[in-house]
């Protein structure tokens, strides 16, 4: 097939040395995995103390806890997903084309039935 | 008002559309969009005739550019082997037939979107003199309650000319769509949200309405028809409306109303009196149409009455004919046919 | 294909690394991306309906946080665990892979297990059902097809640990499990909006 | 085909399972074509039933049932499946490809459209087809009596899942599988407009899928999503039918643009004028389609800022389309234009898409359009554009490339007969109902009074449709004779310009012994200019692996059918059988390897071999 890549043919040396560097991104990779996991936790817990207590306006209750919404969908999509590997452009494509028509039909069903 | 100066600009375009279209037959003068009796109709028939224009403009170059072709580059038989030059495009051409169409569409998009808000003009916040209706679209008929005047009918639709008319639209069922042609565009029925819109009919006359959406079986046969009247006149129907009460003039009718005591007022109501699930029959007597499709005759109420699911497919109406004899029919029948507040 | 003992030697993205893989990947990430219009149209008809409760028992009466954290933690550290699972899978660890994996099904399968509870008790106790009102019938579809979503994630793993346990990895294999570390992020993609939108907006009124 | 003859496979068997996507392109062809006939003979009885004022043919409940049944079955039975034929037999050779991404799915794709189609029409035989309209407006749709609407959700929702999989198939073949050399920007026309429109299916149809399963819900679960006394509100579905709906069109019309693209230029013997002009276009409208489809829902009441929101996003499309015609009308200028059919249908698309795209212009005015909604005029418009684009663009594809398919060439006196009585009947059918509209007559009407004015247009429209109707006979004669005893295609038929017609006709199982070599766009024309008989080969001569087939799809379509059928009729005990036969396929599938098998090189035939 035209666009097999010959990973199959690599050298023992060349093996061993992108093993290396693996190793390398990979711990690091690790240590964001956790902090991000860690700083999910730490926004799902803020929303719902937010919404608990009634210190703040329900109005920005709402527009907070989206907001806080949103930077997990960001977390998880480019920490858990790796849509920012390289490789992963028309991935992208998919996923925002999609959250775009996923946008206007939350507007429409929510803005425009009463 | 700003709409004033958009229909100076048009003035011509209807005209000459209204002669073109005279030569070829414009449709039930009752009925159609093409000759327009009403303010709503006229501002919807100057945006279509725009429309058309511009359209046709395009088409005319289209045309041009086609026929050209097809004459000139025509392959001359099979020995006609010569490979033309295989041309990759043209940026001049693509931008020009890209800002061309962007003016145009501008020249039309900004009639429409003030037509569009001229058109919701009031809706909110009805004048406080106006006539108000509310629409009730039920399978297969249409209810009209004055609430200020305190009358309501069905079927036909009274109207003053001369004034905005605003109306209140909701539907029992299922959806429907409230459309008459002549005097104005449609609006829908919906079952979860009332709709308003008004009409304004210039000259006193009959207009045929329909039902444009489809809902069931009979929604063929869900017509009305909206009476125009001189303010005056108007208001003389919604007083006799008001106070018509059944007074029968015969003994026949005696009978025939206290049929209807016995077998219809459940349903149907004469003046204040009875039933909400079908069509209120205070002035049926004054009507064209039996069920808003039939030939108003004795033989058809009756036939009507006996078996309405012939006559209109699915509806709710029981068929009577089992139950009441002829006899008890044609009083029936008396009775309804003097049911009139007009002379 | 060449046989296991060949193929230690995985190459840096063992799910990319042929074509079928190439293929599956971007065609399951497409997927998603219809997902995305799919569970956005349920949230549209949910926002729609929030208020429709036809005079029965209101959100804000119905939902009990401390419940919803619950299983928020459970769907979020089963996200974390498959991304450890992913990573055992690009580092060739056959074993530890499983070995997240059957944790993340695990936590998948409590936070089921509390949703069952949770449906059952308001039906229960309050009548709230897909029948008592629109906002009901948007509920119950809205929660009740992510929950689906879930009990398919947890069946789909568990598939493939069975039937993949004795082959060990490979170019064949590696794809499968990472397609379900996607999914299965995508699903706590979709609890995070479902408890912010249903639960949390639901209890600010 | 010496290929492998050592495979002896029963002829049904190997249709059955087949995984070759140019023999379910065939399947394709055939059942859009049978639904095509079906959804014909609807109209015909619509139109019989319109002939005069008060007419008593089928009745008002027959009436609404055909015109239920003839949107739906022309929209998603017959144009749906004809353009998915044409994609699969024509796009992987056109990209070079030998197979599609994923040949399992692309075969499920095709039979869970086929079990949705069939299960749809079992209504006519269960006591009444669905009655609604195609759009399915709740809540005439959930108040509907009998099964009738059951048999429409249900049906629609199983072919749903399978164009929404096979347009993810085409996505990921047309990114993943093309030549070396074939780049996006040298595509043809009608591989992108395929890329667009699988993009389309995408993430339009979850919209439909949501609104069919609310609808599901309020009919078999007791759900009260469009029950207005509990709360619910029917604008909800009216908003999830066209979110999908507007993209639908454009996903029947881009493969018919796409198709004319290709064969105006074949047959022009030109390049295509601005090119990437029209690639641009192509994708402004596939956007701009998501975001318009409050202009069917401009009487629903939604007010005048959506109205005229959408009412300018609706008239911008205009300006991608007129880019397009402008640019076909430029393709001929300077041409040595020739006029077999497929070219006929092509050039007479050109001025009848012109009037629909006209009036669709006028139809974006809200204004005038609260006269036009649901009336005979947008049902005027509306066939402008799907029987002016899409059929015509299907039966000129046909005629095009029907040589490539099955290696025969079709009655050509017989083609032009039926180009020109269906021109002069199409016209004549739909052209009046303009005027029946703008006269007053609604759509979806199962009889008009006398005395309105509207009988003498009626009545054209009828005759129209029995010419259409006689063409169409004329076109099946075509294909049995040319099935029987057609006229060898060569290759190279019609002087082509794109890479399926550097291979022979048709198309081998592997379709490129060697994948080629693309150099430009328009690559086989320009090989041809060069002097080269056939395209060079970017690899060398080698084994060709080949997926297996399977029988799982037929299996997992024939469960999901029986468990939609079984819950229409509330056998819940069946219907998880039929859910359980689909869900036991899909595990089958997946715990069952499928490595494929090799052709071996010296099993290639000598021709079309470049040997190294």
């Amino acid at each position: 097939m035209a666009h097999h890549e010959g990973h199959d043919t690599l050298s023992e040396h060349d093996q061993s040395h992108l093993d290396i560097h693996h190793k390398i991104a990979h711990e690091k990779e690790f240590k964001q995995q956790i902090v991000s996991f860690a700083m999910m936790i730490f926004l799902t817990m803020i929303a719902f103390v937010a919404v608990a207590s009634d210190a703040i306006s329900d109005a920005f209750t709402v527009v907070f806890i989206m907001i806080l919404a949103g930077i997990q969908l960001v977390f998880q999509l480019y920490m858990f997903m790796h849509l920012s590997h390289k490789g992963h452009q028309y991935p992208a494509w998919g996923i925002f084309f999609g959250v775009f028509v996923a946008g206007t039909c939350v507007v429409a069903l929510m803005g425009m039935i009463w | 008002m700003q709409m004033k100066r958009w229909r100076n600009v048009w003035r011509f375009l209807p005209l000459l559309s209204v002669i073109a279209l005279a030569l070829t037959g414009c449709g039930n003068e009752q009925l159609t969009a093409m000759l327009p009796k009403g303010e709503g109709a006229e501002m919807q028939f100057n945006l279509m005739m725009l429309s058309l224009y511009i359209m046709i403009g395009v088409f005319v170059v289209v045309a041009l550019i086609y026929t050209v072709v097809l004459v000139r580059f025509r392959r001359r038989g099979e020995s006609d082997n010569e490979i033309p030059e295989q041309t990759e495009g043209n940026v001049v051409l693509e931008i020009l037939w890209t800002v061309v169409p962007i003016i145009l569409l501008l020249i039309l998009a900004v009639p429409t979107v003030m037509t569009t808000f001229a058109l919701d003009e009031g809706t909110e916040k009805v004048p406080k003199d106006a006539t108000v209706i509310k629409v009730t679209a039920h399978q297969y008929w249409w209810e009209f309650e004055y609430p200020d005047l305190e009358v309501k009918t069905s079927q036909d639709l009274h109207i003053p000319t001369g004034e905005r008319v605003y109306f209140e639209l909701v539907s029992k069922d299922v959806t429907h769509s409230f459309w008459v042609p002549t005097l104005g565009g449609k609006m829908d029925t919906n079952t979860a949200t009332e709709n308003k819109m008004w009409l304004n009919a210039q000259e006193p006359g009959t207009y045929y309405g329909k039902c444009a959406e489809l809902c069931g079986p009979s929604h063929a046969l869900m017509d009305f028809k909206v009476i125009a009247q001189e303010k005056e006149d108007f208001e003389a129907w919604a007083k006799s409306m008001k106070e018509a009460g059944s007074q029968a003039a015969s003994d026949q009718a005696a009978q025939g109303e206290e049929i209807f005591a016995n077998s219809c007022i459940g349903c149907h109501a004469v003046g204040s009196e009875g039933g909400n699930t079908g069509p209120n029959l205070t002035n049926f007597g004054d009507r064209e149409r039996v069920a808003g499709v039939l030939d108003h005759t004795d033989k058809n109420i009756k036939n009507w009455i006996s078996n309405p699911s012939e006559f209109k497919p699915g509806n709710n109406m029981p068929a009577f004919g089992d139950q009441l004899n002829d006899e008890e029919l044609d009083a029936l029948v008396v009775y309804l046919q003097g049911l009139k507040v007009e002379e | 294909m060449k046989s296991n003992e060949a193929m230690t030697k995985l190459p840096a993205n063992p799910e990319r690394a042929t074509l079928e893989g190439k293929n599956k990947f971007l065609g399951f990430w497409f997927f998603l991306g219809g997902e995305t219009v799919l569970f956005a149209s349920l949230f549209g008809v949910y926002l729609g309906l929030r208020n429709a409760t036809n005079g029965g028992v209101t959100a804000n009466e119905l939902f009990e946080l401390p419940l919803v954290f619950i299983a928020t933690m459970l769907l979020l550290t089963s996200s974390l665990t498959s991304v450890f699972a992913t990573m055992a899978l690009k580092t060739n660890h056959f074993k530890r892979m499983i070995g997240w994996f059957v944790v993340t099904g695990l936590l998948g399968l409590g936070f089921l297990g509390l949703e069952i509870y949770e449906f059952n008790h308001y039906v229960h106790e309050y009548g709230h059902t897909i029948k008592s009102s629109a906002w009901g019938s948007a509920f119950y579809t809205l929660v009740g097809t992510h929950g689906a979503h879930v009990f398919m994630g947890i069946s789909w793993i568990t598939l493939l640990i069975i039937r993949n346990l004795r082959r060990g990895m490979d170019l064949y294999t590696a794809p499968k499990f990472y397609l379900f570390a996607l999914y299965w992020h995508f699903i706590d993609v979709v609890w995070i909006f479902i408890f912010t939108v249903v639960y949390l907006m639901g209890k600010v009124g | 085909m010496s290929a492998h003859a050592y495979k002896k496979k029963n002829p049904v068997w190997d249709w059955l399972t087949t995984v070759d996507h140019k023999k379910i392109g065939i399947l394709y062809l055939a059942s859009g074509a049978f639904f095509f006939l079906i959804g014909g003979l609807e109209a015909i009885l619509l139109r019989v039933q319109l002939l005069y004022p008060e007419f008593d043919f089928v009745g008002a409940e027959t009436f609404n049932q055909l015109l239920t049944m003839h949107g739906t079955t022309m929209i998603f039975l017959a144009a749906m499946p004809l353009i998915f034929g044409f994609m699969n037999a024509i796009v992987p050779l056109q990209i070079g490809a030998r197979d599609v991404a994923f040949p399992f799915v692309n075969s499920l794709g095709f039979w869970l459209f086929t079990a949705g189609g069939i299960l749809l029409n079992l209504g006519w035989f269960l006591g009444g087809a669905p009655d609604a309209g195609w759009t399915g407006y709740a809540p005439l749709s959930t108040t509907s009596p009998g099964n009738g609407v059951d048999f429409y959700v249900l049906g629609l929702q199983i072919s749903g899942i399978g164009t929404l999989i096979g347009g993810i198939n085409f996505l990921v073949t047309i990114i993943n599988m093309r030549a070396p050399g074939m780049t996006f920007m040298r595509m043809p026309l009608f591989t992108w407009s395929s890329f667009i429109t699988s993009g389309l299916i995408l993430f339009a149809f979850p919209a439909l899928t949501i609104g069919l399963a609310l609808l599901m819900f309020d009919r078999l679960f007791g759900s009260q999503f469009f029950a207005a006394e509990a709360g619910g509100n029917p604008i909800i579905y009216e908003h999830l039918f066209w979110i999908f709906g507007h993209p639908e069109v454009y996903i029947l019309v881009l493969p018919a643009f796409g198709m004319f693209s290709e064969i105006i230029a074949t047959f022009a013997r030109k390049r295509l004028f601005g090119y990437s002009a029209m690639v641009f276009a192509t994708a402004l409208i596939g956007f701009l389609g998501f975001m318009v489809w409050v202009h069917h829902m401009f009487t629903v009441g939604l007010g005048p800022i959506a109205n005229s929101i959408f009412a300018v996003a609706t008239m911008l499309i205009a300006v991608p389309t007129g880019v397009k015609i402008f640019n076909w009308l430029f393709t001929m200028w300077g041409g040595k234009v020739s006029f077999p059919t497929a070219n006929l249908f092509a050039v007479g698309f050109i001025p009848s898409f012109v009037l629909g795209g006209m009036t669709g212009v006028m139809l974006s005015v809200p204004p005038a359009d609260y006269q036009y909604h649901d009336s005979y005029f947008v049902v005027a418009h509306f066939h402008y554009v799907i029987v002016g684009g899409v059929v015509f663009g299907l039966f000129a594809g046909m005629y095009y490339w029907w040589p490539k398919i099955f290696g025969t060439v079709l009655n050509e006196f017989l083609g032009k007969l039926h180009f020109w009585l269906f021109f002069i009947g199409f016209h004549l059918t739909f052209f009046p109902m303009h005027f029946l509209g703008l006269m007053g007559m609604p759509r979806r009407v199962y009889t008009y009074l006398s005395g309105q004015s509207l009988d003498e247009a009626n009545f054209a429209a009828t005759m129209g449709a029995f010419l259409m109707g006689l063409a169409t006979i004329i076109m099946v004669w075509n294909i049995i004779q040319t099935s029987v005893k057609g006229k060898k295609a060569g290759n190279d038929p019609w002087d082509g310009r794109t890479l399926e017609w550097a291979i022979s006709s048709p198309a081998p199982e592997y379709n490129f012994a060697q994948t080629p070599l693309v150099r430009g766009l328009d690559a086989w024309w320009l090989e041809k200019r060069a002097g080269n008989t056939q395209m060079v080969a970017a690899e060398p001569l080698d084994d060709i692996h080949m997926p297996d087939s399977s029988i799982l799809p037929v299996l997992l379509s024939l469960g999901l059918f029986t468990a939609a059928l079984s819950a229409i009729y509330s056998n819940w005990v069946l219907a998880i059988g039929g859910l359980a036969l689909a869900a036991l396929s899909m595990i089958l599938r997946s715990v069952i390897d499928y490595h494929g098998y090799h052709i071996h090189k010296e099993d290639l035939p000598a021709e079309g071999r470049e040997d190294k």
